[in-house]
């Protein structure tokens, strides 16, 4: 095939593939679609441009931490729901707590999560969480008995629509929470 | 969160105004008509209430925050009494309590006891705070369980929304070999050398573009019958092209591909391909 | 949700439901996204526009007994083909062969080629490099059985992104490596 690659076609050869691709693609995939590579900063900007002209749209074109794709904007879910006729899995608060141990401390070993949980996690927590791909094993820490140290996945940033795991919302501070809660008192009195 | 679950104020002796109908306990989403003198969680709402608590430190952290106790400076009698009520009062209905709980307690009562020891002047400045493992504990506990809820609310991918994959046309186009110049090349090189007809086929890159030039004549002449010589001359080429285009002509001349026609000297030279006399072959051919 | 549904907002929820859907969407499936039913000629007439809106793209809104899709034009196939990391085909060494000789030695016979190769062409090989639109029939020689002339078209310069054939790997190179061959080999001897 030998179409001319001008900047309007090259745009349209990226929203194919995005919009065909399975996976997130990364940028050096964008740029294997073609026989000549368009250049970094020519891909960059028409990518841009790309996302540009779908806002507004149902769908967006995201940047995630395994690379670009297209997805659904959260407020047109409501419509979606309608032709779905299972419900997403709704998790627990021990997986949740768990996925939050291991994604803002991690790694860790099921040890710190019961450490900071204060209870025993079970099995099926982890395996809930490593079915989902959401978290796996990085590793093994130096201590009796060898504890597999656990990590969240590039997945679970993807599936959250995260680039990186700063993105994630920060820690509450609970001393200002505390102060708040006295002033509430206070003013209930 | 446990702050709404159907869960009965801890803390009524504490706080008598709890009492009065607004905080009145519910129980299943009904609200209990008689309170119990002791606990306000009937039996039944026991299991309901063991299930609603990921274990001991969230359950202390509800009597906290349900207390309003500033959680820095925690009144350690209070807070284990509230604790140990609700431990005897499940273990009292058998409920499978996590040993956690139990382990919770034995804590809770130790470091009371530490803070009831009378202790030296001097030490004591130093000492740290028997709470002070607690409290971290708690605070952190608490962070990640706002944490969780907050990861919870997050968009989540086929809860919130959806991956966009488009169906890739199964009418897929025949994929066509791509033939590369080097391909072409090596073909040619792989020919010469098993042949070994170099002697014989020696093409030089000038000849090269003579046959560009013989194939475009000829393609010019097609179903043309007489075309004018100087037609076939393309000014455009250049000195050098007309060159290659008269040297392509002469070249089709000599395989006898073409036949060069002058009725008079000085008069229009016409050209056309060889095989006019048997023009009906050729269209036979074609069609 | 209360988004207004006007035909506009009518239109982005279909191409959402239908660019996030994995199986094709039959007309019932799209009438049940909406709380009120826009009718049967509303959605057909929004999916006739929805399918308007896509031509000239990669991708297009098709109709198919199971219901209607957005699939990827064939077209853009050997773009999508490149991200899959599959080797393309490859012609044989009887149709490169003839290929190269046809491209250089043009016009030529059948007759000609068989006498550079040394074995009899098959009519495939030629078929096969017509069907491509890479040679065609430019005359006939004036000789027993008029053989036909083939040469290489403008299309065989397009798609392998030449101007002239002069732009062809000149051929004294080759003879300089053949030399070299040569003379290697009578070393050998």
């Amino acid at each position: 095939m030998s179409l001319p690659n001008s900047p309007e076609q090259i745009k349209l050869i990226l929203e194919t593939a995005l919009l065909a691709a399975h996976e997130p693609l990364q940028f050096a995939d964008l740029r294997r679609l073609f026989e000549e590579d368009p250049g970094t900063d020519t891909l960059r900007k028409l990518l841009d441009e790309l996302r540009a002209d779908w806002s507004g749209r149902g769908v967006e074109l995201a940047q995630l931490a395994s690379g670009w794709r297209f997805q659904t904007r959260p407020e047109y879910q409501p419509y979606l729901d309608r032709l779905k006729n299972e419900k997403p899995p709704k998790y627990s608060r021990a997986v949740l707590e768990t996925l939050a141990i291991i994604a803002y401390r991690q790694p860790v070993t099921r040890g710190d999560i019961e450490d900071i949980r204060g209870v025993a996690v079970s099995p099926n927590v982890i395996k809930t969480l490593e079915a989902r791909g959401w978290i796996d094993t990085v590793g093994h820490r130096d201590a009796p008995g060898r504890p597999a140290l656990y990590a969240t996945t590039k997945k679970f940033l993807d599936d959250l629509r995260l680039r990186s795991l700063s993105e994630l919302p920060p820690l509450t501070e609970i001393e200002r929470v505390m102060n708040l809660a006295d002033s509430t008192q206070q003013t209930e009195i | 969160m446990a702050t709404e679950t159907p869960v009965a104020d801890p803390l009524p002796e504490r706080r008598p105004a709890q009492l009065e109908l607004p905080n009145m306990p519910k129980v299943y989403g009904e609200p209990l008509k008689e309170l119990p003198k002791d606990l306000y969680i009937p039996p039944h709402a026991l299991e309901v209430f063991l299930d609603t608590f990921e274990g001991p430190l969230d359950l202390l952290l509800y009597l906290i925050r349900k207390a309003n106790i500033n959680i820095l400076d925690i009144p350690m009698a209070t807070l284990t009494r509230q604790y140990l009520e609700y431990v005897e009062a499940m273990r009292a209905s058998n409920l499978e309590l996590a040993a956690e709980y139990l382990l919770m307690a034995a804590m809770l009562l130790e470091i009371k006891s530490r803070m009831l020891l009378p202790r030296p002047q001097k030490v004591e400045e130093e000492e740290i705070d028997p709470r002070a493992e607690l409290v971290r504990r708690l605070l952190e506990y608490e962070q990640m369980k706002l944490a969780a809820a907050k990861l919870d609310a997050m968009p989540q991918v086929n809860r919130d929304y959806e991956r966009v994959t488009v169906w890739i046309s199964d009418q897929v186009a025949q994929r066509l070999p791509e033939v590369s110049l080097n391909d072409l090349q090596a073909a040619w090189l792989a020919l010469m050398k098993h042949a070994k007809v170099m002697q014989h086929h020696k093409v030089r890159r000038q000849e090269l573009s003579v046959r560009e030039h013989m194939s475009l004549i000829l393609r010019r002449l097609q179903g043309n019958g007489y075309v004018e010589f100087v037609d076939l001359f393309d000014l455009e080429l250049g000195p050098a092209g007309l060159v290659v285009s008269f040297l392509a002509m002469l070249e089709l001349v000599r395989e006898h591909l073409i036949e060069v026609t002058q009725r008079e000297v000085f008069a229009p030279i016409y050209v056309k391909l060889a095989e006019t006399d048997t023009s009906a072959d050729v269209a036979a051919e074609l069609a």
